[in-house]
């Protein structure tokens, strides 16, 4: 491996973005960042707030409205080669909110799944998602990056 | 030293490798302390490398992004402006710029500092993140008592408070460094030196390791200046508890939000070679072990001190908040004081 | 919100979120300040609206109640319990004791992990990194013991109407389990709590900000322990019949800061493991589900609850077709969202979050009224509500 | 300032003991095996031994998550029923409803710990065999309307041995 693809491969800053869903996976997010039973920092992956730093994107929840823009605008900020992560049934189909409507039909205040908004890389569904699937998730993620030029 | 067709040639070689094991060494640095910290949180933390090195390569790898600012040109310049300036900063530190027009003094490192510090306002005051005031979102409610105030974004509001701390915040390590420079009744980084260890200044065989006789740390004065130095340390490099300019929760990361990819990289650079720069500088003012490249064991030694800073600094990071101006300022003025007692004692000595 | 009578000249204006460390979801905090002083805020909630209580309208009621669960991830059993509290009490459904007894529990190891989720993120916002990771690492204990009741860490799904799922049962082998659990999380726990209370730097960041009196706190009704750290002594709990097994204290503070919203919740934890010794110690046997109901037209039925953060209410009706007509949620986070706004005028801004912050704003739960058009913001008329959202029947 | 002084002489030493040997390290090991290996267990959802493969959850699925997969090799569960089928669940398109769970005969009408759940509801604690063996609770409105749910093969099974235990 060259050294472009093994420095890439040994830091990865990882931002998160929740874009309104029931606060369980962020709460899980969380887990496995600040959790030292998880502490995603012993596999290189370090927490940013700042899209001019991360390289992979973390999305939870259901884009709500008024978080199309805000999500937009986090991914055009980061700088390439970048990756997503879909996080949490929410993110990945819109989970009970877009699915399982009663009178109305659909549900117009959600823009679920992410997908529709910006580029999904990695899809971890669960809901919400154990710490140890979002890490992995995040894995998964990696070779995408690794690549790029 | 005497062959001053030499000299220029000697200076030019001894910085390269100064400045070369400083960079190498810097990129370490930031890993070290994670790892104190992440031991004391109870958990594994990231590979040494990886804060430090493998950050910086692949910040460089990164595409080239415009950032956000009002004139991006001088934002961008800036970051060069910091990694310049600390360079500078740490080679006038070591053995041969000493006799080079009087830099290697207090003056010269104190005025680089102030020079470093007023970095962050300027940073502050250019980079406009979307993160706070440009974020588009409709958060204008109707029926809110407030119309039509100035947003501000959060990196000007890092650059007010970087103008507080430059007022106040920094004086008790301005105050501190000058302790040993009072000691030695001098304003020259070598006659501070010399009063320490005096047998460096006469050797001349490159291997020998000409241990300090009487270092400043071990008088009273000497370890209340070092205690105050340590602290002004934390300060300077805005860590917590006085990282207030980049509160986390509050500004993010401050002025520093806008740079991405390669100019990101040199902002690490940056941060960390000051990191090791004030660590060096400390054991060679107050220990009296300079940073001598053509003295190979000399700076292997300031080089393993140069590790007590930075460890002090993880611990403190670990336990402690971040404090803001209602104790920023109690804190600055006693220790300011304590300072001007260690600075009164060593005069009187 | 206070400076409502004196005028003061506002010189900036500075705003936090949608995505921000210091918010775990999102919304927009808008701070008016001259210098530091933070002299008015707005907390703009919106951004989070997901429609819920439009999706219950017309589902069958064993759905919808999947969905009141995912109201929020972290008291989720709250609403999962809340909402099927409000048709056993429509329609007179008897709930067997056993079933009470593991609902109870579920509700009090997840307050305990709410309350911890609180420690954790304000000590985030404190900047005290390592407290806040403690603080996670003492919640997985209890979000290992919720997913041995529940199979899932963030949504048990423990009550289903009539009773709890066959699968939330405790066995011999679990009650020996929890009761381990419980005995050493407490030793641990009494040790952060000291340490944390010690703590000089941390403390001299929490005493003295964010102060909300009594009268402001009933004044914006600030429920929970956001009102019993206001001295406002208020618990759904004590006047709940399921609760009535139970012997726990309610803790008030008189101190009104933020440290005092620290420690109501640090000491609430103790009471809650008293109620959870007692459950397990002392839980009878028989059936844990009644499946004798039918879902039939039952008219609007509100039910109260102590949820973690305060006072949460639920309601419906049903239809003949036994089909969700108008839910209601009213969580606690609104109503403390004003006192919020109140309590962090006159600080600094880094201490005017802290104190947001230490209100433990979770604000999924309550964002339902939105506001529409992006720029300037105004509100629907009646004919746009019908045009965008239907007739409600 | 005693406190303060207290404070840092005690966690000094334990602190140090971190620092310097790992002592009481929280960061499980299991789990970190198992991400370095990619090895993460998925989520548990089919109990294969337990199901009767009636299709039921697969009827009843609002995001048509789930697919009833042919079995190798038919089983046999009791005399006149064979088991043909196990459904898989799709966890990228399944919304974690638990429809699947609350129409799956094994737990709805005995009240055992379900064989299919988006989430893990547990390991049952009776065999097929036993399970089957217990009277019905439903009420036969319930079982009619239900009866539009799944294949009639496996629902004359279960009205067969209701009628049976009720009478
Ligand atoms: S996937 Fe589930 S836990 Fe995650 S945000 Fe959505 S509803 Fe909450
Ligand atoms: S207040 Fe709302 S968002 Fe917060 S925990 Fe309760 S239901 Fe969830
Ligand atoms: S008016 Fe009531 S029912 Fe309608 S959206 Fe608002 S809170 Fe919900
Ligand atoms: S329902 Fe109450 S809290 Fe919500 S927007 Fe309306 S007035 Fe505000
Ligand atoms: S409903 Fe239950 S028994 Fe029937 S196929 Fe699905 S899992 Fe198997
Ligand atoms: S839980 Fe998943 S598999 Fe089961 S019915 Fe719901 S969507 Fe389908
Ligand atoms: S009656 Fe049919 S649908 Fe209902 S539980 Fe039994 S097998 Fe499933
Ligand atoms: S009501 Fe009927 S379908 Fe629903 S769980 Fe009970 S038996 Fe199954």
């Amino acid at each position: 491996m060259n050294l472009k693809a093994t420095s890439r491969k040994n830091a990865i800053h990882i931002m998160v973005a929740y874009t309104g869903g029931c606060n369980g996976c962020d709460i899980e997010i969380v887990n496995a960042v600040l959790s030292p039973r998880y502490d995603v920092e012993q596999y290189r992956v370090l927490l940013t707030w700042n899209p001019r730093e991360a390289d992979v994107l973390i999305v939870s929840g259901v884009v709500t409205w008024q978080m199309v823009e805000p999500l937009k605008k986090i991914y055009e900020s980061i700088p390439e080669p970048k990756g997503v992560v879909a996080v949490g049934a929410c993110a990945v189909n819109g989970n009970v909110y877009k699915n399982l409507v009663g009178d109305i039909g659909q549900n117009e205040e959600i823009w679920a799944p992410v997908e529709t908004v910006i580029p999904v890389d990695v899809k971890v569904p669960g809901c919400a998602p154990r710490p140890e699937d979002v890490i992995t998730g995040v894995v998964k993620a990696l070779p995408k990056i690794l690549e790029a030029p | 030293m005497d062959n001053l067709l030499f000299f220029p040639l000697l200076l030019i070689i001894s910085s390269v490798v100064a400045a070369a094991v400083a960079i190498l060494y810097s990129l370490v640095l930031p890993g070290i302390e994670r790892k104190v910290q992440a031991r004391i949180q109870q958990r594994i933390g990231p590979p040494i490398l990886t804060p430090g090195f493998w950050s910086v390569l692949k910040f460089g790898y990164k595409r080239r992004i415009e950032p956000t600012a009002q004139i991006p040109g001088l934002y961008k310049s800036l970051v060069y402006f910091g990694v310049g300036i600390i360079v500078l900063i740490f080679l006038f530190s070591t053995p041969y710029w000493w006799a080079v027009l009087g830099w290697g003094s207090v003056l010269g490192i104190a005025g680089l500092l102030k020079l470093e510090e007023v970095l962050y306002v300027l940073m502050g005051s250019q980079s406009q993140s979307f993160l706070s005031a440009g974020m588009p979102v409709p958060d204008l409610a109707k029926g809110s008592k407030h119309v039509g105030i100035r947003r501000e974004f959060v990196e000007q509001h890092s650059a007010e408070r970087a103008l507080k701390m430059m007022a106040i915040g920094s004086l008790p390590f301005y105050i501190a460094l000058l302790v040993p420079f009072a000691m030695a009744k001098s304003g020259m980084i070598s006659s501070v030196v010399a009063m320490q260890n005096p047998a460096y200044m006469l050797t001349s065989e490159w291997w020998s390791v000409p241990l300090p006789s009487n270092p400043v740390i071990f008088t009273l004065p000497g370890i209340i200046a070092a205690l105050v130095y340590f602290v002004g340390y934390v300060m300077l490099l805005n860590e917590k508890p006085f990282s207030i300019l980049k509160a986390k929760i509050d500004l993010i990361e401050g002025g520093v939000l806008e740079y991405a990819s390669k100019l990101r990289a040199y902002y690490y650079l940056m941060r960390n070679m000051l990191m090791f720069a004030l660590s060096s500088i400390f054991v060679t003012l107050f220990i009296g072990i300079p940073f001598d490249p053509f003295m190979p064991l000399m700076m292997l030694l300031n080089i393993a001190l140069s590790l007590i800073l930075p460890v002090m600094l993880a611990t403190l990071v670990a336990f402690s908040p971040i404090l803001t101006f209602r104790q920023i300022y109690p804190a600055a003025i006693g220790l300011s004081a304590f300072g001007i007692l260690a600075l009164v004692i060593s005069l009187g000595v | 919100m206070a400076s409502g009578e004196k005028r003061v000249e506002i010189e900036k204006e500075l705003s936090f979120g949608p995505v921000h460390p210091a918010l775990i979801e999102p919304y927009r905090i808008r701070l008016f300040v001259n210098d530091e002083i933070v002299e008015d805020c707005e907390l703009n909630i919106n951004m989070a609206y997901r429609g819920i209580e439009k999706l219950f309208d017309g589902l069958p009621v064993e759905r919808a109640l999947l969905i009141a669960e995912r109201v929020c991830g972290i008291c989720s059993h709250v609403h999962a319990w809340n909402a099927v509290r409000v048709i056993e009490g429509g329609l007179s459904i008897v709930v067997p004791p056993r079933a009470n007894y593991i609902r109870v529990l579920t509700n009090e190891m997840q307050r305990i992990t709410s309350h911890l989720i609180l420690f954790g993120h304000a000590f985030e916002v404190v900047g005290h990194e390592t407290f806040a990771m403690r603080s996670f690492l003492l919640r997985e204990s209890f979000m290992d013991l919720i997913s041995y009741v529940g199979g899932n860490r963030v949504m048990p799904s423990v009550p289903i109407i009539g009773g709890v799922r066959p699968r939330a049962d405790l066995t011999e082998s679990l009650k020996r389990v929890i009761l381990e659990r419980v005995d050493e999380f407490e030793e641990k726990y009494k040790g952060y709590v000291t340490r944390i209370i010690e703590d000089p730097l941390v403390m001299s960041r929490l005493t003295g900000i964010g102060f909300l009196t009594k009268e402001d706190a009933v004044r914006f009704y600030a429920t929970g322990p956001t009102g019993r750290a206001s001295g406002w002594d208020y618990d759904v709990r004590t006047k709940m019949d399921e609760y009535k097994p139970f012997e726990f204290n309610v803790i008030t503070d008189e101190s009104c800061d933020t440290k005092a919203r620290i420690v109501v919740r640090a000491l609430e934890i103790f009471e809650s493991l008293k109620i959870i010794r007692q459950v397990v110690k002392s839980l009878p046997e028989g059936p844990v589900v009644n499946q004798s109901w039918k879902a039939e037209e039952m008219d609007f039925t509100t039910a109260y609850l102590e949820a973690y953060r305060g006072e949460l209410m639920h309601s419906y009706a049903l239809d003949s077709h036994g089909r969700i007509r108008n839910y209601k949620i009213r969580t606690p986070t609104p109503t403390n969202l004003a006192a919020m706004e109140h309590a962090c005028v006159g600080d600094h801004v880094t201490e005017a979050i802290l104190t947001i912050a230490s209100c433990d704003p979770c604000l999924t739960c309550c964002t339902r009224a939105e506001v529409v058009d992006s720029g300037r913001s105004r509100i629907l008329s009646d004919f746009e509500i019908v045009q965008k959202y239907g007739w409600r029947k | 300032m005693i406190t303060f002084l207290r404070i840092m002489l005690q966690g000094a030493y334990k602190n140090m003991l971190r620092v310097l040997t790992r002592a009481d390290r929280a960061t499980s090991i299991a789990m970190r095996d198992k991400i370095l290996t990619m090895s993460v267990p998925p989520l548990e959802t089919v109990l294969d031994e337990m199901c009767i493969g009636c299709a039921g959850c697969y009827n009843v699925c609002p995001t048509h998550a789930i697919t009833m997969v042919p079995l190798d090799k038919p089983v046999e569960i009791i005399e006149g029923y064979t088991k043909t089928q196990v459904p898989r669940i799709d966890l990228l398109r399944c919304i974690f409803c638990l429809n699947c769970h609350d129409f799956c005969p094994i737990y709805s009408v005995f009240g055992e710990a379900a064989p299919i759940h988006a989430r893990d509801v547990g390991t049952p604690r009776m065999t097929l065999q036993e399970v089957l063996k217990k009277p019905i609770r439903a009420p036969p409105e319930k079982i009619e309307e239900l009866r539009k749910l799944i294949p009639s093969s496996s629902f004359s099974l279960i009205t067969n041995g209701g009628k049976s235990n009720e009478s």
